[in-house]
């Protein structure tokens, strides 16, 4: 038999002056299963809550009804006071008579009434309101990050930093990312290398960072706090540990013709390769196809050479299983394939370049060791048009719906070198806005036009079309009114860009959503930028949405500081009201986990004893308690009823409806 | 000087909505016949989306566009400009109950430089 | 449409809200005295998802004549995706109720956010006049529940 | 023997709702259905109605007693409701049959259905002899007569005449009621009439059901049989067969909470249903073979051992029209061995 | 067709392929039918039969028969089809026990529109081109064919099967449908109209559950009506009302996962027209979210479980069709 006690606040004269507390407390102290009903002036305060817990004590009280205001307001208050009394802080239910009450009628007969209506619904639902337990579930004091550009390289450290265990599973030879193959940084011009390769450096010399490159995640099983992760480690054909990355094999290896992914293909490396000289870990990797001893197993010239003997045609992918607390996603962005944009000719003429592509033809480290040349003939050119928006703003179908954000801001740093470096070139850049919000950023842009004379023309080029030699350039100057007609030597696309390709596949492992764009969704625009909407996974950097440097970096670290927020954690305090499901009304039917939001529903194959005695498997839902967020959607979904939500059953609301409807 | 309903007008009939333009100018950029033109596809979308129609209805453009269709491939917004051109040359050459054309007059119309759009265009209203 | 039963006839009015924005709407009304009739009354519910097509007809059965559901706009969900499905759900619920007959005004969506107190108020104003307009639920009663 | 026009029928049913209200088999969406006699109402020419007539005496739902909560007071109230005197017309002989097996659980054996009886008391009943017997119809099967059914009074419609005969004091007194109507005549046309329709029974395709292999005496080889496994697996588990059957007699007691209160009320069951007679230890039937046996062991063996050897069907058919699979009581017998000669 | 469908059937028995078959079995009078698990060669020979009366959709069936030992033989014709793969997509079946024959299927005739045309005492129906001569106690008849035609095989909406393993006969092809034309034709009507149209239809349930344990959507392990702790209970219509809740939340329950295959109207023993409630559901699915056949995409979100940003709000229902 239940044993409820009733406490109605006058709020001061908040409710007590349109409410008539003596009569809802009278009134409904006759309802059923009520042995305690009383009033107080302000039962929030300190001895309002004794108030509460004495009669939990002396009544013996198996639910509690509070008539006062908004549970938004002191639900907590009063559960954690009906804790310390021994009751179960979920045998409490507010029946909310202040915000939706006396504060909006004047009438104090109607008031009273809807009081009481209110008061009484409050009680319905206690009455099935069951004792609830937050489950705890463990932490695993160890992250991943998954992407080791600078993203995935600052949680890292960050995350180290606190002291807790960080991998970081990088698919290439080598951590450093999209950083390393930039020359400078807008708006200051400091040297990409410069200010990565410290990073690099520490990130390989952390005790608490393991790094597994030239890896991929392959699956991923768990939850927040405890995911499993399995790891590919693909096969680099030689011994990590052993390599010293001297690189004589990667000198002797008669098979030169490899294109250079470091230098987008515009030079050449051997099959067996170190990206680049600063290259961590440091280590050379075979590419198996182009390797004539793995393909046709005549050569072995790298093991000959090798003094260490690292060299091991043999090795197998390894899969690597771990556990982790928390996941980070860092796995960035490309720039978009041209195939879309036959108008600029970058397949008809070497000398139509992307903007990254640039980026090494400037590179000191680069093909043409930091002198500018065409390309095709290896000449120093003279009119460079940049455009902008390649693929960006784009939503014909060519190219991507949104704005790429670095653009503007990387051509004003290319226009600027070139005329910096060669001022007997002419700078055009083609632009439909200038976006320069950032630090120092307007300035920066400022003074390519104003001090480094690049012409910015506010339109967009038409064609570009090789002929003689020359990039014949059509373009629309839209202040000037007038169509314009530049030979130029070389053209620079400022291609948009796009997500990993790796992170639709890896977003489904993880249960985290995306956009139509493929970017990671974060829980909430504003007020949650860095974690995903499925607890335990963390976004940093561009897999979330364009982003340059600084702002990526500081994504990163105020990722970095959520997961260690998740880690200094020993265990998780799991919401209780969540669903369940009732695994004999449950038909497997996957309606449930079809609108769950958070992967919190899992199928297993269970084995039931029927009525009539015999056992049968069948396909049932089970919920985690520790992913769920308790949204309630899987309820409404699922035809048998199966599934229900703690603290907000369907017999409970059902109950609350009769009650108010009474 | 603004007519915002024929403007409106002529939205419905190209299919276009000259709001759905960034302003980027591929579409002048990329159209061959620019130099011909007093005003250039960018320039009609924005007429035609300010109400500006009289002035495109006087201007010789209407009929130097090629319609070759450049600028509706380039356009990143999917704005089609050479839709709304030959929504304006439609309101130009086929008003209601005036410049009747019977196909007999046309032979001793015809001129070298007339567009050829505009010979289609009296073919389709007035073979019947 | 039905005849009023009486001139003074006060409808019975279940509002399910959701947790996130629209019960904290409605308290917002609430800090803001802005008025609204008591015949409305509020359930809370974690989520507009959590609304099951189950609890209106059992309102309804039960003597309320009108059942209007609030929850945050779509795109601000608390649980990003919980709206969607509330409204696809609610728009073939109140189709199909419109198709046995049952007055549509009976039922209602409206996506209230926790800003919106004004516009809570407004809305309930509104739904109690086309409710009172309608008169009494008789179409989806239960007539053991009748009110005596 | 009293004799009217066919053309008067309605002035008949007039007459006789005058003084209580009157039911009678009138077509509708469903079939033919029992239907109050109002002005504009006719008499179905169908066969028999689609559900049968136990309804009138063992409706589908029934209020027993209601509890009005009052805060924590509950009072208790007899929520039974009044029934008044009215007339049945039309019922055939299998569904009159199936009136005497209802009397045998609700009357006749003690505990005496207050609730029934009361309902029971208040009918008078006036059969019809069957015109039209349909393929489905096999209640000769059960020793039953479509052509001379009991009753309050019995019908015979002929051509354009209608033949009542009073069976008892009740029937006398409505056939007075409407005695201006009525004229005396000689039984010998409904003879014939008889005759005749017994003739058609004759010819029915299940007339000869034969029974004797199903009974107490083969309980256990009856019960063990192979074939409810092999006739069970297309059974859906509904409770159409019930529903629609004369004989069908089990209910289930339900609560329902009012606004006010309780009300406690008994609805009709299925020994179809997974939840049928299920108590807090569990189910008595576990499986869909062993409720599927149930039914038709308990219409062909139990009940007859039990009640001097009359079976729980009156073979009025309606299980083997409405049946989702079409499996039914008929292919059940033949299939535990009472093929008919053929 | 039966013939080679026998034929097919003994020899997947023999071959040890399957150690079932799910087909149908005579009746007594040629149209009362019965789904029916076939276990010898004998029982083939003596039993199976497959004409136009066949209209029992098999593939609920497969729930339980998919779980037994060893591997069922089934006879799908294309609309039961529908009713598998979606059972399937909801794991309901376990594929790998289950050999499917797709069957060709040009409609199936309906017993009682045959008693609607006056023709009573049916005894034996024999099919004459594209007629039935109907042998009954009262005489012979003849009907074409097309006038006994279920309603739900004269707007028939696919000859193409879902799933199949093998076919018997031709396959053909998603056809155009004027299945709507009914459901439209009450949204036409006033609300008033419309809810005594339904309080006429509805009112005559019996609760007897047919339509449930009959379709292939419903196919909880308990369902909620007779779930004592789900709080809406109830074994009978007791109250107008109750008609509606069942009916309604039926016909929600399997909104977006109902195929329209028509059992649910077909065993009402009521001639209760159910179907055109799922219809109704269906149809708003494909106004609203875009053409949706339920079972037809083993991969596609069923629209209950899905979304898209711009859907359209709940007040469209204000703002559309049907008379005031």
């Amino acid at each position: 038999m239940q044993r409820i006690g009733v406490f109605v606040c006058w709020c001061g004269s908040n409710i007590a002056a349109t409410v008539d507390v003596n009569a809802v407390t009278e009134t409904l102290a006759k309802e059923p299963g009520v042995v305690y009903a009383t009033n107080y002036q302000y039962m929030c305060s300190e001895s309002g809550q004794n108030l509460i817990k004495d009669a939990i004590r002396d009544q013996k009280l198996t639910g509690v009804v509070i008539c006062s205001c908004s549970p938004r307001m002191h639900e907590a208050t009063f559960r954690k006071a009906a804790a310390s009394a021994g009751l179960n802080p979920y045998l409490v239910e507010i029946a909310n008579i202040r915000e939706q009450c006396s504060w909006i009628h004047k009438n104090k007969e109607e008031a009273t009434e809807k009081a009481i209506i209110l008061g009484r619904t409050a009680i319905a639902k206690v009455q099935l309101n069951a004792p609830l337990i937050a489950g705890e579930s463990p932490v695993v004091k160890r992250a991943l990050v998954i992407g080791g550009g600078i993203a995935g390289i600052q949680t890292a450290l960050d995350i180290a930093e606190a002291g807790f265990e960080v991998d970081i599973v990088e698919k290439k030879p080598t951590v450093g990312g999209k950083m390393t193959q930039i020359d400078k940084t807008f708006p200051t011009l400091d040297c990409s290398a410069c200010i990565l390769t410290p990073k690099m450096v520490e990130v390989a010399q952390n005790d608490n960072i393991k790094i597994y490159s030239y890896s991929e995640v392959e699956a991923v099983k768990g939850f927040v706090g405890n995911f499993t992760v399995s790891i590919r480690k693909k096969a680099r054909y030689v011994k990590e540990d052993i390599c010293t990355g001297c690189g004589l094999c990667t000198e002797k290896c008669p098979q030169k013709n490899v294109p250079n992914e470091f230098n987008l293909g515009l030079d050449t490396r051997r099959a067996i390769y170190i990206p680049f000289a600063q290259a961590v870990p440091k280590v050379a990797t075979i590419d198996p196809n182009y390797c004539t001893k793995l393909n046709t197993g005549k050569c072995g010239v790298c093991e000959k050479i090798c003094t260490a003997g690292a060299i091991d045609y043999t090795q197998k992918d390894e899969i690597v299983e771990q556990q982790y607390g928390a996941i980070v996603v860092a796995t960035g962005y490309n720039p978009i394939k041209l195939d879309n944009f036959e108008e600029y000719a970058y397949s008809q003429s070497p000398d139509v370049v992307t903007s990254l592509e640039f980026e090494r033809l400037m590179n000191a480290a680069g093909p043409t060791g930091g002198v500018l040349l065409r390309p095709s003939d290896k000449t120093h050119p003279h009119t460079i048009v940049f455009v902008q928006c390649v693929g960006s703003r784009d939503v014909s179908g060519c190219g991507k719906p949104y704005c790429s954000k670095i653009c503007c801001m990387y051509t004003a740093k290319h226009a600027m070198l070139c005329r910096e470096k060669y001022p007997d070139t002419e700078v055009y850049v083609f632009y439909i806005d200038v976006r320069t919000p950032g630090k120092n950023f307007d300035e920066f842009y400022r003074r390519a036009v104003e001090e480094y004379n690049v012409h910015y023309i506010k339109g967009m080029v038409g064609k570009v079309a090789p002929s003689g030699g020359k990039l014949k350039v059509q373009a629309s100057d839209l202040l000037n009114n007038e169509q314009l007609h530049i030979d130029a030597d070389m053209v620079v696309l400022a291609a948009a860009i796009e997500p990993d390709k790796s992170a639709r596949p890896l977003a489904t492992m993880l249960t985290a959503s995306m956009d139509t764009n493929d970017f990671f969704t974060e829980a909430h625009p504003k007020l949650r930028p860095v974690e995903s909407p499925t607890a335990g996974i963390y976004l940093s950097g561009c897999c979330q949405g364009p982003k340059d440097i600084p702002e990526t970096v500081s994504q990163a670290s105020a990722c970095a500081a959520k997961v260690i927020g998740l880690l200094a954690k020993d265990k998780l305090t799991c919401n209780p009201c969540v669903a369940h499901s009732d695994e004999l009304m449950c038909n497997g039917c996957s309606s449930c986990a079809n609108v769950c939001p958070y992967g919190a529903i899992t199928y297993v194959e269970k084995e039931f004893r029927q009525p009539d005695r015999t056992m049968l498997v069948r396909r049932v839902a089970s919920v985690n308690p520790a992913v769920c967020q308790g949204c309630g959607a899987c309820t409404v979904a699922c035809p048998s009823g199966a599934m229900d939500l703690f603290g907000f059953s369907n017999k409970q609301i059902m109950a609350e409806v009769d009650a108010i409807c009474k | 000087m603004e007519n915002l309903e024929i403007a409106r007008e002529l939205e419905r009939i190209s299919g276009v909505n000259p709001r759905k333009c960034m302003k980027c100018g591929k579409c002048s950029g990329t159209c061959p016949a620019y130099d011909k033109m007093e005003y250039h596809p960018h320039q009609f979308v924005s007429m035609v989306e300010t109400g500006r129609i009289e002035k495109l209805l006087e201007s010789e453009s209407l009929f130097t566009c090629l319609s070759c269709f450049a600028c509706v491939e380039r356009c990143p917004r999917g704005v089609e400009p050479a839709n709304i051109i030959e929504a304006v040359r439609l309101m130009k050459i086929r008003p209601q109950n005036e410049n009747h054309l019977h196909a007999e007059q046309i032979p001793e119309l015809l001129d070298e430089n007339l567009p050829q759009q505009a010979i289609v265009s009296a073919f389709r209203k007035y073979k019947k | 449409m039905q005849v009023n039963d009486n001139k003074d006839f006060q409808p019975t009015i279940v509002a399910f809200c959701c947790n996130w924005c629209s019960y904290a709407g409605a308290d917002l009304s609430g800090t803001n005295r802005l008025q609204y009739p008591a015949n409305v009354k509020i359930i809370r519910i974690p989520c507009s998802c959590r609304l099951n097509p189950i609890f209106i007809l059992r309102a309804f059965q039960r003597g309320a004549d009108g059942v209007i559901l609030c929850g945050c706009h779509p795109g601000d969900c608390h649980y990003t995706t919980g709206n969607y499905y509330a409204r696809r759900r609610m728009s073939l619920l109140f189709s199909m109720l419109d198709y046995l007959g049952i007055e549509k005004e009976r039922t209602r969506v409206e996506w209230v956010s926790a800003a919106e107190g004004a516009k809570f108020a407004a809305t309930m104003n509104e739904f109690v006049d086309a409710v009172t307009k309608l008169g009494r639920n008789h179409r989806l009663e239960d007539l053991r529940c009748k009110k005596q | 023997m009293k004799k009217m026009q066919a053309a008067n029928l309605n002035d008949f049913f007039r007459a006789a709702a005058a003084a209580e209200t009157v039911y009678l088999p009138v077509d509708s969406a469903d079939g033919a259905r029992f239907m109050k006699y109002e002005d504009g109402v006719t008499l179905s020419m169908a066969c028999n109605t689609t559900r049968s007539a136990k309804d009138f005496f063992f409706p589908q739902v029934e209020n027993l007693v209601d509890f009005k909560v009052d805060g924590k007071k509950i009072e208790v109230i007899d929520g039974r409701e009044e029934v008044e005197d009215f007339v049945i017309f039309g019922v055939r002989a299998c569904d009159l049959a199936s009136f005497e097996i209802l009397d045998r659980v609700y009357l006749n054996t003690p505990p005496v259905d207050s609730y029934y009886k009361n309902r029971r008391e208040h009918g008078t009943v006036i059969t019809l002899a069957c015109g039209r017997p349909q393929e489905t119809c096999f209640c000769k099967v059960f020793g039953i007569d479509a052509a001379d059914p009991a009753g309050d009074v019995t019908c015979w419609m002929l051509g354009d005449d209608i033949y009542f005969r009073a069976n008892t004091e009740k029937g006398e007194k409505l056939i007075a009621a409407c005695g201006s109507l009525l004229t005396d005549v000689d039984e010998a046309p409904v003879e014939n009439a008889k005759t005749a329709i017994r003739a058609m029974v004759d010819k029915l395709p299940i007339k000869d059901l034969k029974l004797d292999k199903i009974s107490e005496r083969h309980l256990l080889e009856n019960f063990n049989s192979s074939v409810w496994k092999d006739l069970y697996e297309s059974c859906i588990g509904c409770g159409t067969c019930t529903f629609v059957c004369p004989t069908c007699q089990c209910f289930d007691v339900r609560e329902f909470k009012t606004n006010e209160g309780v009300k406690r009320f008994r609805c009709w069951d299925s020994c179809m249903y997974s939840d049928f007679t299920k108590m807090a230890a569990g189910n008595n039937r576990l499986s869909q073979l062993e409720r599927f046996r149930q039914r038709f062991m308990h219409k062909l063996v139990y009940f007859p051992a039990n009640n001097d050897g009359v079976y729980s069907c009156v073979g009025c058919g309606r299980c083997l029209k409405s049946c989702p699979i079409s499996m039914n009581i008929v292919k059940v017998a033949k299939a535990l061995g009472g093929e008919a000669n053929e | 067709m039966q013939e080679a469908m026998k034929a097919r059937a003994k020899e997947l028995l023999a071959d040890g392929s399957v150690n079932r078959v799910a087909g149908w079995k005579i009746g007594e009078f040629s149209y009362d039918i019965t789904p029916a698990i076939f276990e010898t060669a004998e029982e083939i020979d003596r039993d199976f039969v497959y004409d136009d009366f066949c209209g029992a959709n098999l593939s609920k069936y497969l729930i339980s028969q998919s779980r037994k030992e060893g591997k069922i033989l089934v006879f799908l014709k294309p609309c039961d089809s529908y009713s598998f793969a979606q059972l399937l997509k909801e794991h309901r079946i376990i594929r790998e026990n289950v050999y499917i024959i797709g069957i060709e299927c040009y409609g199936k005739a309906d017993i009682n529109k045959i008693r609607e045309k006056g023709i009573d005492g049916v005894l034996g129906i024999k099919e004459s081109g594209s007629s039935f001569v109907i042998d009954s106690i009262y005489g012979e008849a003849t009907v074409p064919k097309m006038d006994v035609y279920a309603e739900r095989c004269l707007v028939c909406k696919s000859k193409k099967h879902a799933v199949y393993d093998e076919l018997i006969g031709e396959e053909g092809d998603v056809v155009p449908s004027s299945r709507f034309d009914k459901v439209a034709e009450l949204e036409a009507m006033t609300p008033d109209e419309r809810f005594e149209f339904w309080r006429g239809e509805l009112s005559r349930c019996i609760r007897c559950n047919a339509c449930r344990n009959v379709c292939p959507a419903c196919s909880c392990e308990n369902c909620v009506f007779d779930n004592p702790n789900s709080g809406i209970a109830n074994k009978a219509a007791a109250d107008s009302f109750e008609e509606n809740m069942f009916h309604i939340i039926r016909a929600f329950h399997v909104a977006g996962r109902c195929t329209d295959c028509g059992e649910c109207s077909r065993v009402c023993p009521q001639n209760i027209p159910l179907h055109l409630l799922n219809r109704k559901f269906i149809k708003d699915i494909n106004e609203f979210y875009g053409e949706y056949q339920a079972g037809e995409n083993p991969d596609e979100k069923a629209p209950l479980t899905n979304f898209t940003f711009d859907d359209c709000e709940p007040s469209i229902v204000y703002k559309r069709g049907g008379n005031q």
